[in-house]
Parts: structure tokens; C-alpha cells; sequence
């Protein structure tokens, strides 16, 4: 069996929080969220119901992740197609909702930068805008955060620009609309996971073969340490193993979340040649 | 019989410079590139494109220099990463941006459909959005105290929805993806509909017509009309088109990219059409 | 043929308020109004689309008038079904939809009172409630009121309660949301038709056989006269009734709007019998 | 598998006197009668009833004394005319309304739905609801300077709905008269979906879905479920027995109409089973 990538620590890890008969919203441009919705799925939590953001269905039907066919997936099958306004205005803000999302930035608070890096006047890169994260942050008190590159460029000291609130003082001004129920869970990263409190991130597991020394070297913000000790992470099972790259992920989508740049797009032409191929294998 | 069936051309023509225009479908699927790429050729320009989410098709009214003002929560090319006209105009401070989430549009567009002129809404207080958002002001509940920012109506003037089939009224299908077009169709002074094909009135299958003709104003026949973009179940995405669009636009222009572009799109759906034939793409 | 009867002479004035590409809204218990709609989808105006309140649909489909397969007439064969917060907080306040109200009173500036007759914390008669009345008669430029019965009791000089604004004082108050477009357009009874103007109601036209006189004797409120004249309403033609008898109300369902108490419960019986023999006899 | 399945006595017995209860369907289309049924078994009292309408099930309810207090923008029995019981309360006054409108609830659930305390509308004004809704106080917009009542968000403890079919997820199908069925069940703390009939998880049709089994606490197989109202399109509405009731209470009384309903409920059932059989009701 191939040696374990990231990617396959951080899924299985984020498969490891979800419970049967959680509701989970999956996102825009998550395959790796995806992928560990699916292994939880496919393993301890056969009852989970999704919000699919693409397609705009609510659904238990379940296939292979792909890209030219995601629709597919998310549609065929489905329980109930809404329209965004019922899925944002409506549904997330009512029901128990369980979501990873993954901020370009992240302090030590859980506030999280998905709008610009650099000057909001005059950035060094335009990110995609703040998407509904600001509005989850404030209203649902059971989302988890990621991110696919633990290095000080991601875990920061001061965001550039805060598009959604975690804890401190910027969340002393959300609590003007009356104190919410709480800010983001844990910040998973592919070193480790920190669980927030009020005072900051607290360290309180790393994967296999990280250092908590590593760690503090390639974070920006300072964090405490876990009172109860630092879990090692046990690798993945064989079998969640086989099922992941068997199964859900076969051309390795979930990947393109850890490349950047020309890697990126060679990964996907890569993919999408691959789906073709498969597409006509099968006519 | 009257009908709001007519050519591309006339559909576009009334849309004046420096309108807002509402985008239909989601990231990249069943967004409205006939259209759009109609706007192009007519020379609009100084428009503001607003939508839900915001890809490709707005990207490429960038790269033409149609688009001066870009209101959204979300413009991306979803996995295939940050659309590179927006980027590059972002950066040259030759846009103007009003940052959205999805709540200041969801909000923003039912106090739109109520005639008020603000919604309050849980969210927002503490972040940078705030901050940018200069126009948004805050409001008391007189009823718990509490503070909420005052999201304000928004609506656009014209829309474009592209449809799997529309009648000539157009009532139209969407397959997926809903989006908020049924909204936008509703708030618009003036709809545009462009489907994969027109059928007879009354022949749509009941209970799945998602846009309602009296939301709309002008229909039009495209066949292919959200190429590269999905239109679920007709065509999937065209991926290999949206990479080709990233590659072209690092190493040479927009203009050139635009070259050959409905050839393209036609071998796409020649090529989808031998596969649905054979039943391979899906079995409808 | 037949005598002509006042509610038919209402269904053909009202249809010909109808045109061709209207979006029209079908409420509630006024089978007299879907008459009307029906009628002039069967004449001149062939391509109406209707939001029907039960079954909540959109459609352009119809079939005769029912009570007990009611739902059969608007679901099957609809184009959409919404939710009511679709329909009422969306649809109706965005779209230029048509309607016809009933109010239980009525005054010269189209104020009406669907609520309590009498003293509102004693009353005499405890009516349905305003429904969605209130709100459309402040948001909807393009409805008219109709009242079944042209008496003093109905036509008031002050109703009991106002629970819709029409013109005058109270819309004052409603401008204080932004001067609106305008209030209800026409009142139209069973004996004749005012329109509405900020200084009340002004007779504009009666039915065949009426006489100002009369109508001024029957009416609680003081009306103008039309500038231009009072126009003598045309009967129905054959057509038009033999339509509305044979194929759109054969059971006389419409004439249940103009009926009170046991009359009205026999009416009903003796449809809803009809009705269960039709089916046996097509079974 | 966990199962939210049930018999109608374990659903119905955790509500608490004194709730607020969601009823869902519309009209005299497809309420929950079976369940209203159960709670006036139960003797459940101090209720309060809301509802975009409210109707023959929720005057059973004040019919017996489990009712206290009724919040609707409409009390009728559509064609049938006023509710009897309804109509003595309130003129003996023994019974508390809170006057809505369509948009005092419609507001009023999307901003429960948001977590804010109101939302404004562009109703009321003007007209006496305001006056005997003491509690709704005015706010100005800060963008326009208009005035609007703001309308309070509006939620239910717990809520009814009858279904045509049901999974033991509490995914389930509404048939029609959606009204604001979705929108309770997801608002309320608990939620009870009675349905025509239990099918296995995953056989609901694709897309036909209504009610999400997230927003379900209690799954129940009860058959004629909301007879006498109807449930479209296994059954439509029994006229003849609202008739009946009608009757009854002008010349008996309320517990005598309540006098053997289940076997007209069988007999209705049967009658119809029969017909079906031979295609007459509805051919599916």
C-alpha cells in the first residue's frame, strides 16, 4: 500500500467528526471536505444527510467524487432541490448544521481572511469574497475550520482582512445581536488540530510524525497547549485507506485543495482527461 | 398567441450601459454565456454584474471591459481556482467592488421583493465586511435590543437565466442549480430567457417549471447556451474549455482567447450529442 | 335560456376586467371570482396564468368549478408549486398580479373589515380575519373589492373595523412607508360598479335594471356620480352564460357567495351530493 | 438505523400544555387531524394554535377546551363558512386572538428563521390591526426614512404535519398546499410527521421531497390521517362530513360530534380505497 499523503490524514481525521444523522452542508470547491463526508458515510455514520452547495440539493444519495460530473452527484438521486435563499436564509440558520470551511487566513482567534491578502485597497491577491463564512461564523454554532498548508503564510498573527469572526474582540461586537451560542470548533491543518477557546487556539492533537516544536516553528500566532496532553493521531485503517482511493476519490480531486499555480492546472487537465476517458470507456 | 420568443440580438439590444445585471445559475454550472457573450458583441459597457456567486461567464465581461462594478458573496471558478480578468482588475484597482455574503443577499433580495428598503440580519458585527461597507448602517431591535446591521434592499434591472427548455411565455426548467434566478426573474424590470429549446406552450411537465412566464420578458432559443458552464442534464461542464481559459489567459490575451470560441462550443455538444445517443453521458 | 341571475351578471362584469397575459390571483372560498377568471380565460383572454391559493400552484391549466376535487382542478397539471411565504412574501409584492377581494364591509374609501361586526372585544359576528388583505391592499396597485350583496349593512358609512386601507385619512398613515402606487380600483356589487378616486367612491356604471335611485336608498356611504356619465352595464351575452352554466359552474358552486346560514348549508349538501354521484357514475 | 418511528400516543405525549403549536397544511387540505385527535385524547390543554389559516382541525380544538389562545391571519372553513366553535368563543369571549396578516407571519417566520427579533413589512399601517396589535412597534429605515411596522419574529414549540408518505427519517411528501409546512417543521424544537403510509429509506422519489428528515423529531403511520380534510391525491376532502359537523354543532354538541368519527373516517376510507381501486378518484 502507498505511503499516507495529508490529504488522507486530514480526510480521515474530518471523517473522524462526524456522527450518523448529522446534517452536513458540503461547500463550494471542497473536495476534501467531500472525500471525508464520504468515508464517514461509507465506515461509522451511514446516516448522514448532505446540503449539496452545487447542485442545490438536499440529498443521501451518495457516488464518486468527480469534477465534470459532480452534478451528477449531487443531483440525481437527491431528496429536494432549494433555491439558495431557503438553503442560506432558512435552513442553515434553523437546523443543526455541521460544516468544515477553510480560510486563506486564520488567527489565533478563529477569525478568518478569505477576502484579499494584503491591502483591501490595493491587494497583492484578490480572493474569492467571503461567500456565506461571515454568516456561519456569526449564526451556527458547529463548524470546524481547515486549512490545507500549515506554514506562517496561513496561520497568522493578525488577519488581513477579517471576513468572519471567531473569538476575542471581534466577537464581543457580533454578541451586540445578543451572545451566540459559540465560534468555531477545532482548526484542523495537515500538522495537527487546535480546539478554540476564548482565550486562543489550544493544540490538542498532531498527526503522525510532526513535532510540537515543527508546529510552533510554522505558526504564526502564539497557542497554548492542551491541559489533558496531546493526542498522537492514530494513521488511517487499511481499510479507510482502500476505500478512499478505491472508491471515493480514485483520481485524487481532493488533492487539488494542497496545489497551487501551474501544479494545479496540470492536476486537473490530468483529472478531466482521465473522466473523459472513463466517459468513453463506458458509451 | 403573443409571444416573447425573439432573436438573441433584440433580446440584448434594450440593455443600457451602466445597468445591474443579475446573473443567473451558480459557480460554473448554467450560467448565461450566450448571453453574456451577446452583451460583449453589442458593446455594452460600465455595467454592474451582480449574482449569488460570480465565474466565468462575468470574468470573460471583465476581460471585455463591459463590467465596472462587481457585486457578490463569491467569484470563483469554484475547483479550477480564482477567475484570472477579475484577479488581474482587482489588483490594478480598475473594478469597484461592493463585498457581499450570501446573508446581505439573501436578505437584500427579500426586502427587494417586500418594498422595504432594509432587512436586519445575524451577521456581519466585528468583521472587516463592515468596515468596507461603509453604506451599511445599524438598526435596534425594538423589541430584544439587540443590534443588527440594517442589510439593504438590492435588486438588479435586467437578468439572464439560461434554461434547459422555456415556452414562449417563458415559463422555463432549470434542472439544478436553482440559485436565486427564480428571485432575480421576479425582481428584474426586464428577464431574459435563454433556453436549450423552446417547446409549445403547455407542454413543460407539470410541477417542474421553476421560472414563471410573468417573471419574464424575452425568451430566446440557444442551443448550448451555458457552454463551457454546465447545463444539467443536457451537457456536463466543459472543463478542459475553462483550463484552456486559464492557460490563455497566462501566456497571451483575452481577446485571442475569444477566437474560435464557437467552434469550439460546437464540437463540444457534437461530441456530447454522439455520447447521449449512446447513452453514456446520462439516461434520461 | 334561463332568467338572467346577479351573480352572473357579476362573473361577466368582473371577467371583462380580465386580459389576455394577466397573472391572477385565486384566494379563498370565492368561487364567484374563479368564475370570472375562468370565463374570461374560455373568451378573451385565453392566456391567463393563475397563482391559485389552494393547492398552492402556479398555473395555466383549469377545469370546471368543484369543492371536492378542487385540488385536482389546481395541482394537476400546474406548473409550479410554492410555499406560501413564496407566494405572498415574494411573488405577489414583485409581480404585477390581479385580484378580487371580498370585504364583509365596506366604505367610500375602499377601507374594509374582514375581522369582527360589532365592538371588536364584544362582537357580534366573528369573521375569517384579514388573511393577506391588509398586506395587499398596501402593496398591490391592481386589485378590485366586490361586495355580493349591495345593502347598508355592507356598504357602510364607517366600517366596524378596518382591517384594509383604501384612500383617504387612513392611507395617510400607510404613506408613511413611501407614497404607494394606488388602493383598490373598483368596487363592484350586485347591483353596480363604483371606482375609486382620493375623494371616495364615484358610481361609474350599473347593471341592468338598477336605477341610481335604488342604489343610493341600499348604500351606507355618500358617492359621487361619473363626470361621464353612468354607464348601463350590457347583460351577458348567450355565449357568455351558456359557458358559465354548461361548462364552467354547472353545479351553480359561484352562487354559494351570495348564500347565509341553512340556505347555504343545503346549497352546499346538494353540490357535494352531485359531486359523489358524478364520480360513482364515471367510476 | 435509527428510526424516529413511533405509535401516535409515544409522539404526541412529550407536548407540554401551555406550547405553541405549528399546524401545518392548509385550508381544509391535508391537516393533521389524526394527531390533533390524539392530543384532545390526551387532554392536553392551554394551547396555542398557529397557523397561516386555521381551520376544522384547530376548531376541534377549541371544541375541546385545548385551545386557550389562536394565532392566524384566517379562521374558516374556506367554502364551508365560519367555524362554529371558534365563532362562540370569541363572542363569549373565551378565547385570545393575536390578529396576523399573511405578511405578519410570513415576516415574522423568516425572521425567527434568521435569529433576529423582527423584520419590517410593508403592511399594517393605517389599519386597526395595529391597533390590537399593542405589541408591534414602528421602526424607520435608515435608508429611506420610511416608516414600517416592525413586524416580531414568530416561531412554534412544536408542530404537526400530515404527509402522503414518509421515510423513518422523517423525510417526507406533501402532495400539495405546501403552505408554510417547511418553514414549521423547521422552526419548531419538535417537530411530528404524520403519514399516509412508512416507506423504506431511499424510496421516496427523487426530487418530490418536502419535509427533510433534519428538521423531523417523530415519524407516525396513521391511515386517513387528516381526514376530514382531504390528503391529495390519495383522498380528497370529505365535504359530507364537514357538513355533518356543521349541523351537529348548531344543534348538539361537540362531544356528540365527536361520537363515533372513526368509523365514518373508515367508511369514508373505504369508499374511496374502492373507487381508487377502479380509478375513479385519481388515476396515478
Amino acid at each position: 500500500m502507498a505511503a499516507i499523503s495529508k490529504d488522507e490524514m486530514m480526510v480521515c481525521y474530518m471523517s473522524s467528526l462526524i456522527q450518523t444523522g448529522d446534517f452536513v452542508v458540503q461547500g463550494m470547491g471542497t473536495p476534501l471536505v467531500f472525500s471525508a463526508f464520504l468515508l464517514a458515510k461509507e465506515t461509522h455514520a451511514r446516516e448522514v444527510q448532505f446540503m449539496y452547495t452545487v447542485g442545490n440539493t438536499i440529498s443521501e444519495h451518495t457516488e464518486s467524487l468527480s469534477i465534470t460530473y459532480l452534478e451528477q452527484l449531487t443531483v440525481e438521486g437527491c431528496l429536494k432541490k432549494v433555491k439558495m435563499t431557503e438553503m442560506h436564509c432558512d435552513i442553515v440558520p434553523s437546523l443543526k448544521v455541521k460544516e468544515f470551511i477553510r480560510p486563506a487566513q486564520v488567527d489565533r482567534f478563529g477569525n478568518c481572511n478569505n477576502v484579499v491578502i494584503g491591502d483591501y485597497a490595493k491587494p497583492v491577491i484578490r480572493l474569492p469574497g467571503a461567500g456565506g463564512i461571515t454568516d456561519v461564523a456569526a449564526f451556527n454554532p458547529n463548524f470546524h475550520l481547515y486549512v490545507t498548508r500549515h506554514s506562517r503564510q496561513t496561520l497568522v498573527d493578525q488577519v488581513d482582512f477579517c471576513s468572519s469572526v471567531g473569538y476575542g474582540e471581534r466577537a464581543e461586537e457580533l454578541n451586540r445581536m445578543g451572545i451566540r451560542a459559540r465560534g468555531p470548533q477545532k482548526l484542523i491543518t495537515d500538522s495537527c488540530v487546535f480546539r478554540f477557546e476564548n482565550e486562543g487556539a489550544v493544540l490538542e492533537a498532531i498527526f503522525h510524525g510532526e513535532t510540537i516544536e515543527n508546529i510552533r516553528e510554522n505558526t504564526g500566532f502564539p497557542f497554548d497547549l492542551s491541559e489533558n496532553g496531546i493526542i498522537q493521531i492514530e494513521p488511517p485503517s487499511e481499510e479507510q485507506l482502500r476505500i478512499l482511493r478505491e472508491k471515493i476519490d480514485p483520481l485524487g480531486i481532493r488533492q487539488l485543495e494542497l496545489l497551487t499555480g501551474i501544479q494545479r492546472i496540470q492536476k486537473l487537465e490530468h483529472i478531466l482527461l482521465e473522466e473523459d476517458k472513463r466517459r468513453r470507456g463506458s458509451a | 398567441m403573443t409571444s416573447k420568443r425573439m432573436s438573441i440580438e433584440q433580446a440584448v439590444k434594450p440593455i443600457k450601459d451602466g445597468q445591474t445585471l443579475g446573473v443567473g445559475g451558480m459557480l460554473i454550472y448554467r450560467r448565461p454565456t450566450a448571453l453574456i457573450l451577446e452583451l460583449i458583441k453589442q458593446g455594452k459597457w460600465n455595467l454592474t454584474a451582480l449574482g449569488w456567486t460570480l465565474g466565468y461567464e462575468t470574468d470573460l465581461l471583465i476581460g471585455a471591459k463591459a463590467v465596472s462594478h462587481v457585486r457578490t458573496s463569491f467569484f470563483s471558478l469554484e475547483i479550477f481556482g480564482l477567475p484570472p480578468a477579475y484577479r488581474k482588475a482587482v489588483e490594478k484597482d480598475a473594478i469597484k467592488i461592493t463585498e457581499e455574503t450570501e446573508t446581505t443577499l439573501g436578505i437584500g433580495i427579500r426586502a427587494a421583493a417586500q418594498g422595504v428598503g432594509f432587512m436586519p440580519g445575524r451577521t456581519l458585527l466585528g468583521s472587516d465586511i463592515l468596515t468596507v461597507r461603509k453604506d451599511i448602517k445599524r438598526i435596534e431591535c425594538p423589541y430584544t435590543g439587540e443590534i443588527y446591521p440594517a442589510i439593504p434592499a438590492i435588486r438588479p434591472e435586467v437578468t439572464f437565466i439560461h434554461a434547459l427548455a422555456a415556452d414562449e411565455n417563458g415559463n422555463a426548467i432549470l434542472g439544478a442549480n436553482l440559485c436565486i434566478d427564480v428571485e432575480l426573474a421576479q425582481l428584474s424590470t426586464y428577464t431574459i430567457v435563454s433556453a436549450e429549446k423552446i417547446v409549445p406552450r403547455g407542454s413543460l411537465p407539470s410541477g417542474q417549471v421553476d421560472i414563471i412566464g410573468a417573471s419574464v420578458d424575452a425568451v430566446v432559443e440557444v442551443q448550448g447556451g451555458s457552454w463551457p458552464t454546465s447545463c444539467y442534464p443536457d451537457y456536463p461542464l466543459d472543463g478542459l474549455e475553462l483550463v484552456r481559459y486559464l492557460k490563455t489567459m497566462k501566456s497571451h490575451s483575452f481577446d485571442e482567447y475569444l477566437l474560435e470560441l464557437e467552434s469550439r462550443k460546437r464540437s463540444f455538444l457534437l461530441k456530447m450529442d454522439e455520447e447521449v445517443n449512446d447513452g453514456s453521458y446520462l439516461e434520461r
